[in-house]
C-alpha cells in the first residue's frame, strides 16, 4: 500500500463522536413514544455505527493495514446505508398500515400483542 | 448359451406384478386366470426348454451371471443362476407341479371375489418366482433372497382369508417361526463369507472338498447353522409347529407350498451343501437324528387327528423327516428323489382333500364324511394311488424313494457310518416304525372319507358332487405320476443292473468327491450297495413292504366293515392318557406358549406399561411439556406488549455483554 | 485547519442529533436530522471518504428522509407527547443505559492510542469512487447482489403493506 | 492558500453573477418568445423591445408587501424558498464552463473554469445537491398550512423523485464512457470523431440516454409539459400558492437558475461541452478560453430557448400520465441506454 498522506485527526475522536451519537440515538429509541421519532433515532444509531466503521477504516488507511482492509470499512458503510434504506421503506409502510388500523403510531398504545 | 434361464423366474414375476395391477384395476377372473396360469405355464415351458438344452450339452454345471448385485470393496455378489443336475431336477418338478396347482386353483378359487382371485394368483405367481429363484440361485445370498421370498408368500397365502383372525394368526406364526430358522441361515451365510471369502457354490464346495481336514470345524459350524435354517423352513422338530397351522390357507396353497415345494427347500439346501455335511460327521449325525425323530413323532400325532388337512400336514412333516434322515445317512440323492416323489403324491393328496372339502362345502372334519367314493370316483382313485404311494406299496412312487432311504439308513448302520453305527440302526428302526404308522393313518383317511356311509347329514349329502375338470385333470396327472413316477429311481442294484437307477446317475455328480478318503464312508454312502449284501437288501425291501401292508391291515380292521370305529374307541378309552397326549399334539404349542411366548409377552407388557407409557410418555413427553408451560407462565409477565420495554431489555443485554467482554 | 473543521462538524452533528431526538414535533426532528446528516457527510469527506459523503447525502437526505417527511405529512400526526413521557422508570433506565453504553465506548476511545488516520489513495479524478466500485463488483460482488435483492424485497413488501386491501 | 481562496471567490462571483443575470433575461426571452410563438407582441413598452421589463418586474417584487398568511409553520415556511434558491445555485459549482490551457490569475493557476476543480465526485455532488431540491417543495407545501399547497408539494416532490432516478441512470452511461465523475473529463472525452464521420458527442453515441436526460430535466425543473406542481391554470398553483413578493421571487428565480443548470448539464454531458464538431479551437491562451466559453454559452443559450420553445408548444400531461411516463417509459429507457453503453464498451464500439 502506497504511503497515504495523514490527516490531522486522531481516529479516536471519530470513535468518541460515534459513541456520543449512539448514546443520543439510544435515548431517543428508549424515550420517545412517537413511532416515527423512534425510527429517526434508529437512523442516528445506524449513522453512529457507520461512523465507528469509518473511524477504524480511517486508521487502517493510515498505513496500519492493507488497502483492502481499509476499503472493507467503507464498503460496509455502503451496505449499512443500503440496508437502512430498505428498512426505512418497510418500516414506514408498516407505520402507514398501523395508522390505518389504529389511528395512531404511539407505540405505547400499540400493545395488544401480549398475554 | 442357456439364454432362457433367467426367463423362468422373471416370467412368474411379471405375472405377479401384472396380476397385482389387474387386481387393483378390478379386472375379471378370466383375465387374471390367463395372466396367472399363462405366465407359470410359460415359465414351465421355459424350464423344460432349459432342461432339454442342458441335457444336450456336456458341461455338468452351467452358471449364468447377469449383473453385479452387491459390490463392497473386495467382496462382490453377482446376481447369477446355476443349472446343474440338482437344480435341473428341482426346477423341472417345481415348475411342473406349480403349473398343475395353478390350473387346479382355477376351479378351486372360482367362488372368490374378483379382487381376491387376482390377489391369490398374484401371490401364487410371486411364490413361483421366489421358489425358482431359490432353486436356481448360484450362491447363498441369491438363494436366501428366494428363501425369504417364499417365506413371505407363504405368510401372505396362509393369511389369505385375513378376515378370520385365526388365519392371520397362523400366517404370523409361520412367518415368525421361520424367522428363527432364517437367523441361523443368515449366520451361516456370514460365516461362509468369513471362511471362504465368497458364497458361490462353484467356489466354496470344491474348496471344502479339496481340504476336508482344514475346513472340518468350519463345516460343522456352518452345516449346523444351515440346518437350523432348514429346520425352520422344512418344519422339523422343534420348529415344525407352524406347518399344521399353515393349513389355514387355501388347500391348493397347502398343496403347493406346504407340501410339494417350499417345505422341501430345506432338504434342497442341505443336499446342495452336502459337502459340508459329508466332511463333518457331527452335522450329518444331527441331521439324521432330527430327521428320524421328526418322522416318527409327527406320524404319531397324525394317528388321531380328525381334520383331514391336519393329518396330511403331519404326514408332510414326517415325510420331510424321512428326507432329512436320508440326507443324514448320506443318501442325498435318495433324499432328493423322495422330495420329487413326495411332491407328486403329497400334492395329489392335498388336491384330493381339497376336492373333497370343496364337495363337502368347506367341511374338513373326517367324522362328517364317508362314502364319498360313490360321488367323486376320480378323486377317490387318484387319492388312493397317492395313498398307496405314500404308504410304500411297491410299483408306486413312494416305495422306491422311501425304501431307498431306509435301506441307506440300515446300510449306514451296518457300515458304521462315521463310527456311529448303532445310532443309525436306531434311526432305521424309527423310520420303519414311522412307515407302519404312515400306512395306517393314510388308509385311516381313505376309509373314513371315501368308504362306509356319509355321516354329514342329508342336506349336505345333496350337493355332494365331483369337482370340475380344471380340478380333476391335475388330480389325474398327479395320480398317474405318483403311480409311475418312482421308476425314475428304479433300484436296479437289486437286479444287479445299477444303470437302471436313472436319477442316481443323473444327480450323483452333485456329490463332489471328497479329496482324502479319511471320510471314505461318506463318499461311499453315496452308493450304499457294498455295505450290505444283496440278499439283505431284498430282505429289507420285504420287511418294509410287510410293514406297510400291516399298517393297511390295521387301518382296515379299525375303520372298515361292520365294527368300524369301535376298536379305536376302546383303545382310546384304555390308553386315554396317551390318546389325549396325541390328540393334543403333545401340548407342544402350549409348552412353547408357556416357555417362550408368555415371557416375551410379559416383557413387552413391561416395555409398554412401564417404559413407554410411564417413563417416556408421562415423564419425558408430558413432563417436558409441563415444564415448558410452567416456565411460560412465569416468563410471560416479561411480555408487556410495549415495544420500548423490549428495546430497553435489548439495550440492557448489550450493556451486560459489553461489561462481560470488557 | 482540518481539525477545526472536524470539531465544528462534530459539534453540529451532536447538537442537531439532540434536536432530532428531543423536540416533540416530528417535522423538526426530521429537518434537524437532515442537518446532522450533512455534518456526517462533511466528516466522511474529511476522512477522505468522499464517495461515502455523496452517497450519504443522496441516499439519506435525498431519499430516506424525504420518505419520512412524506409519511409525517400524510399521517398528519397529532401525537404531542412530551419527551420521555409516561413510564418514568422506563425513562430513567433508558437514560442510564444509553449513557452507560455511550460511556463505555467513550472510555474505549479514551483508552486507545490516538493515532492519526489517513486517506486511502485514490485515482486523481475518481477519488475513492473507483476503488470502491471495483471492490463492490469484485471481491464483494455476492454481498452487493444480495443487497440489491434485499432492496427489491423491501420495495415489494412496502407496496404490499400500504395497499388499501390490507386492513 | 489565500490565493486559492481568491481564485475560487472570483470564479464563484462570476458564476453567481452570470446565473442571476440569466434570470431576468430568460424572463424577457420567455415572454417575447411566447408572444412570437403565439403570434402576439408581448412586452414592448419598457425600453427597446421591452428589454427593461424584467427590471421593472424585479422592482415590483422587491417593493411588494411581504405578507405571511396565518397558520403557516414559520420556520419551514421561510426556509423553503431559501433552500430552493441556494440548491439551484450551488449545483453549478461542479460544472465546467470553459476550456483551460494552464492559465493564471493573480499569478496563480486557475486550474479549470470550474468553481470546485478538485471535487473529484463531480456529478455525484450535483445529484446530491439536486436531490435536496425536494425539500423546498415539500416544506413549502406542508408549511403553508393549506391543503392545495400540500397537494402541490406532494405532487412536485413525487415527480422530482421519480424523474431523478431516470436522470441519474441516464447519466451513468455517460460517466461509464468517460471513465470519470468529473465533468471536465466528460467534456474532454467528447472531443474528436466517432465512427469516422460523427462528432464524438454522447448525444450520438447514447441517443436514448440523451433523450431520457432531456425529458427528465424538463420534469426536474417543473417545466411544461411537466409543470403540474404549479399548474395555476387548472390546479391551484402548487406549493407556492401561499407565497408572495420576494419569497415567491426566490422560487421563480430558482426555477430559471435550475433551467440554466440543466441546460449546462445537457451541454456538458451530451453535447460536447465547448467542443465544436470536427474542428478544435484554433487559438489557445485567454482567447481560446474565451472562445470556448462562448461556444459553451451558445449551446446553453440554445437549450434555454429550447425550454421556452417546448413550453409554449406542448400541452400539459395529466399527473397519472406523468407518473406512468416516468416509471414505465423513462426508467426502462434509461436502463436500456445503460445496458447499451456497457455492451458497446465491452465490444469496443467506443
Amino acid at each position: 500500500m502506497s504511503p497515504a498522506e495523514l490527516v490531522a485527526i486522531p481516529y479516536t475522536w471519530v470513535l468518541a463522536l460515534s459513541a456520543v451519537l449512539f448514546a443520543i440515538g439510544t435515548m431517543g429509541v428508549l424515550l420517545r413514544r412517537n413511532g416515527i421519532a423512534i425510527f429517526l433515532s434508529l437512523e442516528i444509531m445506524l449513522n453512529s455505527a457507520n461512523l465507528a466503521f469509518a473511524a477504524f477504516a480511517f486508521r487502517l488507511a493510515a498505513g496500519h493495514g492493507t488497502a483492502g482492509e481499509a476499503l472493507a470499512g467503507q464498503i460496509f458503510i455502503f451496505f449499512v446505508i443500503a440496508v437502512a434504506a430498505a428498512e426505512a421503506a418497510v418500516g414506514l409502510a408498516l407505520y402507514i398500515a398501523l395508522y390505518r388500523l389504529k389511528e395512531t403510531i404511539d407505540v405505547d398504545r400499540i400493545n395488544i400483542l401480549r398475554w | 448359451m442357456l439364454g432362457v434361464l433367467w426367463l423362468i423366474p422373471v416370467l412368474c414375476l411379471a405375472g405377479a406384478l401384472l396380476n397385482l395391477a389387474l387386481g387393483a384395476a378390478g379386472a375379471r377372473k378370466g383375465v387374471v386366470t390367463i395372466v396367472g396360469v399363462g405366465s407359470v405355464g410359460a415359465a414351465t415351458l421355459a424350464a423344460f426348454v432349459a432342461l432339454w438344452q442342458y441335457l444336450h450339452q456336456p458341461a455338468s454345471v452351467v452358471v449364468e451371471r447377469y449383473f453385479t448385485w452387491i459390490s463392497a470393496g473386495a467382496f462382490t455378489i453377482d446376481a447369477s443362476f446355476q443349472l446343474d443336475p440338482l437344480s435341473a431336477v428341482m426346477v423341472s418338478f417345481v415348475s411342473f407341479v406349480g403349473f398343475l396347482i395353478h390350473v387346479y386353483s382355477i376351479g378351486y378359487m372360482h367362488e372368490e371375489t374378483d379382487a381376491g382371485y387376482a390377489r391369490y394368483f398374484a401371490y401364487l405367481n410371486l411364490f413361483m418366482f421366489s421358489m425358482l429363484l431359490l432353486v436356481l440361485g448360484s450362491n447363498l445370498p441369491v438363494l436366501f433372497v428366494g428363501w425369504e421370498g417364499v417365506g413371505l408368500c407363504s405368510y401372505l397365502l396362509i393369511g389369505y382369508y385375513y378376515e378370520k383372525d385365526w388365519c392371520a394368526a397362523a400366517g404370523k406364526k409361520a412367518f415368525i417361526v421361520n424367522r428363527i430358522g432364517d437367523l441361523g441361515f443368515l449366520l451361516a451365510i456370514f460365516s461362509t463369507f468369513a471362511v471362504f471369502g465368497t458364497a458361490e457354490f462353484t467356489e466354496i464346495f470344491p474348496a471344502a472338498a479339496a481340504h476336508p481336514e482344514r475346513y472340518a470345524t468350519a463345516a460343522t459350524f456352518i452345516g449346523l447353522l444351515l440346518f437350523v435354517g432348514a429346520i425352520g423352513k422344512s418344519a422339523q422338530i422343534p420348529l415344525y409347529v407352524w406347518l399344521p397351522d399353515a393349513m389355514a390357507g387355501p388347500t391348493p396353497v397347502s398343496a403347493l407350498i406346504h407340501a410339494a415345494t417350499m417345505v422341501t427347500a430345506g432338504v434342497y439346501m442341505v443336499v446342495r451343501c452336502n459337502v459340508f455335511y459329508r466332511i463333518s460327521p457331527t452335522a450329518m449325525l444331527v441331521v439324521a437324528i432330527i430327521g428320524g425323530i421328526t418322522a416318527i413323532f409327527a406320524a404319531t400325532i397324525g394317528l388321531v387327528q380328525n381334520d383331514i388337512k391336519k393329518v396330511l400336514a403331519y404326514s408332510t412333516v414326517s415325510q420331510l423327516g424321512y428326507m432329512f434322515l436320508g440326507a443324514g445317512v448320506g443318501a442325498f440323492v435318495a433324499a432328493i428323489f423322495h422330495v420329487v416323489t413326495h411332491a407328486f403324491f403329497k400334492a395329489c393328496l392335498f388336491l384330493g382333500s381339497g376336492s373333497v372339502i370343496h364337495a363337502c362345502a368347506g367341511e374338513q372334519d373326517m367324522r362328517q364324511m364317508g362314502g364319498l367314493k360313490r360321488y367323486m370316483p376320480t378323486t377317490y382313485w387318484t387319492f388312493l394311488s397317492a395313498t398307496l404311494a405314500i404308504s410304500g406299496i411297491p410299483i408306486f412312487a413312494g416305495f422306491f424313494s422311501k425304501d431307498e432311504i431306509l435301506a441307506k439308513a440300515f446300510a449306514a448302520g451296518a457300515g458304521g457310518l462315521n463310527g456311529f453305527g448303532s445310532l443309525y440302526y436306531v434311526l432305521w428302526f424309527l423310520g420303519l416304525a414311522g412307515a407302519l404308522l404312515t400306512a395306517f393313518y393314510m388308509f385311516r383317511i381313505v376309509y373314513m372319507t371315501f368308504h362306509g356311509s356319509f355321516r354329514g347329514g342329508e342336506e349336505a349329502e345333496h350337493h355332494l358332487h365331483e369337482s370340475p375338470p380344471s380340478m380333476t385333470l391335475p388330480l389325474v396327472i398327479l395320480g398317474v405320476l405318483s403311480a409311475i413316477g418312482g421308476f425314475a429311481g428304479f433300484p436296479g442294484q437289486l437286479f444287479g443292473k445299477t444303470g437302471l437307477n436313472w436319477i442316481e446317475h443323473f444327480v450323483h455328480p452333485v456329490l463332489l468327491p471328497i479329496a482324502s478318503e479319511a471320510h471314505g464312508v461318506a463318499a461311499e454312502a453315496g452308493h450304499g450297495e457294498h455295505a450290505v449284501s444283496l440278499g439283505l437288501e431284498w430282505l429289507l425291501v420285504l420287511v418294509s413292504v410287510g410293514i406297510a401292508a400291516l399298517g393297511i391291515g390295521i387301518a382296515y380292521r379299525f375303520y372298515k366293515g361292520p365294527e368300524a370305529f369301535a376298536r379305536p374307541r376302546q383303545l382310546a378309552e384304555r390308553f386315554s392318557l396317551a390318546y389325549k397326549l396325541l390328540l393334543n399334539k403333545y401340548w407342544v404349542d402350549e409348552i412353547y406358549d408357556a416357555l417362550v411366548i408368555k415371557p416375551i409377552y410379559w416383557f413387552c407388557l413391561f416395555c409398554w406399561r412401564i417404559i413407554d407409557v410411564f417413563i417416556i410418555d408421562t415423564v419425558f413427553v408430558n413432563g417436558t411439556a409441563f415444564l415448558v408451560e410452567l416456565t411460560g407462565d412465569l416468563l410471560r409477565f416479561l411480555q408487556t406488549g410495549n415495544v420500548r420495554n423490549y428495546a430497553l431489555s435489548v439495550a440492557l443485554g448489550i450493556l451486560a455483554l459489553a461489561v462481560i467482554l470488557w | 485547519m482540518v481539525t477545526y473543521v472536524f470539531l465544528a462538524a462534530a459539534a453540529v452533528a451532536i447538537v442537531f442529533a439532540v434536536l432530532a431526538v428531543v423536540p416533540r414535533n416530528p417535522m423538526i426532528n426530521v429537518l434537524s436530522l437532515v442537518v446532522m446528516f450533512f455534518a456526517m457527510a462533511a466528516i466522511f469527506a474529511l476522512l477522505g471518504m468522499d464517495f461515502l459523503a455523496a452517497i450519504q447525502i443522496i441516499v439519506y437526505s435525498g431519499a430516506i428522509l424525504v420518505l419520512f417527511l412524506f409519511v409525517i405529512m400524510l399521517l398528519n400526526l397529532r401525537t404531542v407527547e412530551p419527551f420521555g413521557s409516561g413510564r418514568p422508570l422506563q425513562a430513567l433506565l433508558g437514560v442510564l443505559v444509553a449513557a452507560m453504553i455511550g460511556g463505555l465506548v467513550l472510555a474505549l476511545a479514551a483508552l486507545l492510542h490516538p493515532e492519526l488516520g489517513g486517506v486511502l489513495p485514490g485515482a486523481e479524478e475518481t477519488g475513492t469512487a473507483l476503488t470502491i466500485g471495483r471492490a463492490l463488483v469484485g471481491s464483494h460482488l455476492f454481498v452487493f447482489e444480495f443487497i440489491s435483492l434485499l432492496l427489491v424485497a423491501a420495495i415489494v413488501g412496502a407496496v404490499y403493506l400500504t395497499k388499501k386491501e390490507l386492513r | 492558500m489565500w490565493a486559492e481562496l481568491v481564485v475560487i471567490g472570483v470564479k464563484l462571483a462570476f458564476v453567481v453573477a452570470v446565473l442571476l443575470t440569466t434570470v431576468p433575461i430568460m424572463v424577457w426571452v420567455e415572454r417575447r418568445g411566447s408572444a412570437l410563438i403565439q403570434d402576439r407582441l408581448g412586452p414592448n413598452r419598457v425600453g427597446p423591445f421591452g428589454l427593461l421589463q424584467p427590471v421593472v418586474d424585479a422592482v415590483k417584487l422587491l417593493t411588494k408587501e411581504n405578507l405571511i398568511p396565518a397558520g403557516v409553520r414559520l420556520l419551514p415556511y421561510l426556509l423553503a424558498p431559501a433552500i430552493a434558491l441556494s440548491v439551484a445555485l450551488s449545483t453549478f459549482i461542479a460544472v465546467p464552463f470553459g476550456k483551460d490551457s494552464g492559465l493564471e490569475l493573480f499569478g496563480h493557476a486557475i486550474d479549470g473554469f470550474i468553481v470546485a476543480p478538485d471535487l473529484n465526485i463531480g456529478v455525484l455532488y450535483i445529484f446530491a445537491i439536486a436531490s435536496l431540491a425536494v425539500y423546498s417543495t415539500v416544506l413549502a407545501g406542508w408549511s403553508s398550512g393549506n391543503k392545495y399547497s400540500l397537494y402541490g408539494g406532494i405532487r412536485a416532490s413525487a415527480q422530482t423523485i421519480s424523474y431523478e432516478l431516470a436522470m441519474t441512470i441516464a447519466v451513468v452511461g455517460v460517466l461509464m464512457s468517460a471513465g470519470s465523475l468529473q465533468l471536465q473529463h466528460v467534456v474532454d472525452a467528447q472531443s474528436g470523431v466517432w465512427l469516422g464521420f460523427l462528432p464524438r458527442w454522447n448525444v450520438f453515441t447514447q441517443l436514448i440516454g440523451a433523450i431520457t436526460f432531456i425529458v427528465a430535466s424538463f420534469a426536474e425543473t417543473n417545466r411544461v409539459p411537466f409543470d403540474l406542481p404549479e399548474a395555476e391554470s387548472e390546479l391551484v398553483a402548487g406549493y407556492h400558492t401561499e407565497y408572495s413578493s420576494m419569497k415567491f421571487a426566490a422560487f421563480f428565480m430558482s426555477e430559471y437558475v435550475h433551467m440554466t443548470v440543466s441546460a449546462a448539464l445537457m451541454t456538458v454531458l451530451f453535447f460536447g461541452g465547448w467542443n465544436l464538431p470536427y474542428i478544435d479551437v484554433p487559438f489557445g491562451g485567454w482567447a481560446g478560453a474565451l472562445f470556448s466559453m462562448a461556444v459553451f454559452a451558445a449551446k446553453v443559450a440554445f437549450f434555454l430557448w429550447f425550454f421556452v420553445w417546448v413550453r409554449w408548444t406542448l400541452p400539459r400531461f395529466r399527473f397519472d400520465q406523468l407518473m406512468a411516463l416516468g416509471w414505465k417509459v423513462m426508467m426502462p429507457l434509461a436502463v436500456l441506454n445503460f445496458l447499451w453503453v456497457g455492451v458497446a464498451m465491452a465490444l469496443g464500439i467506443f
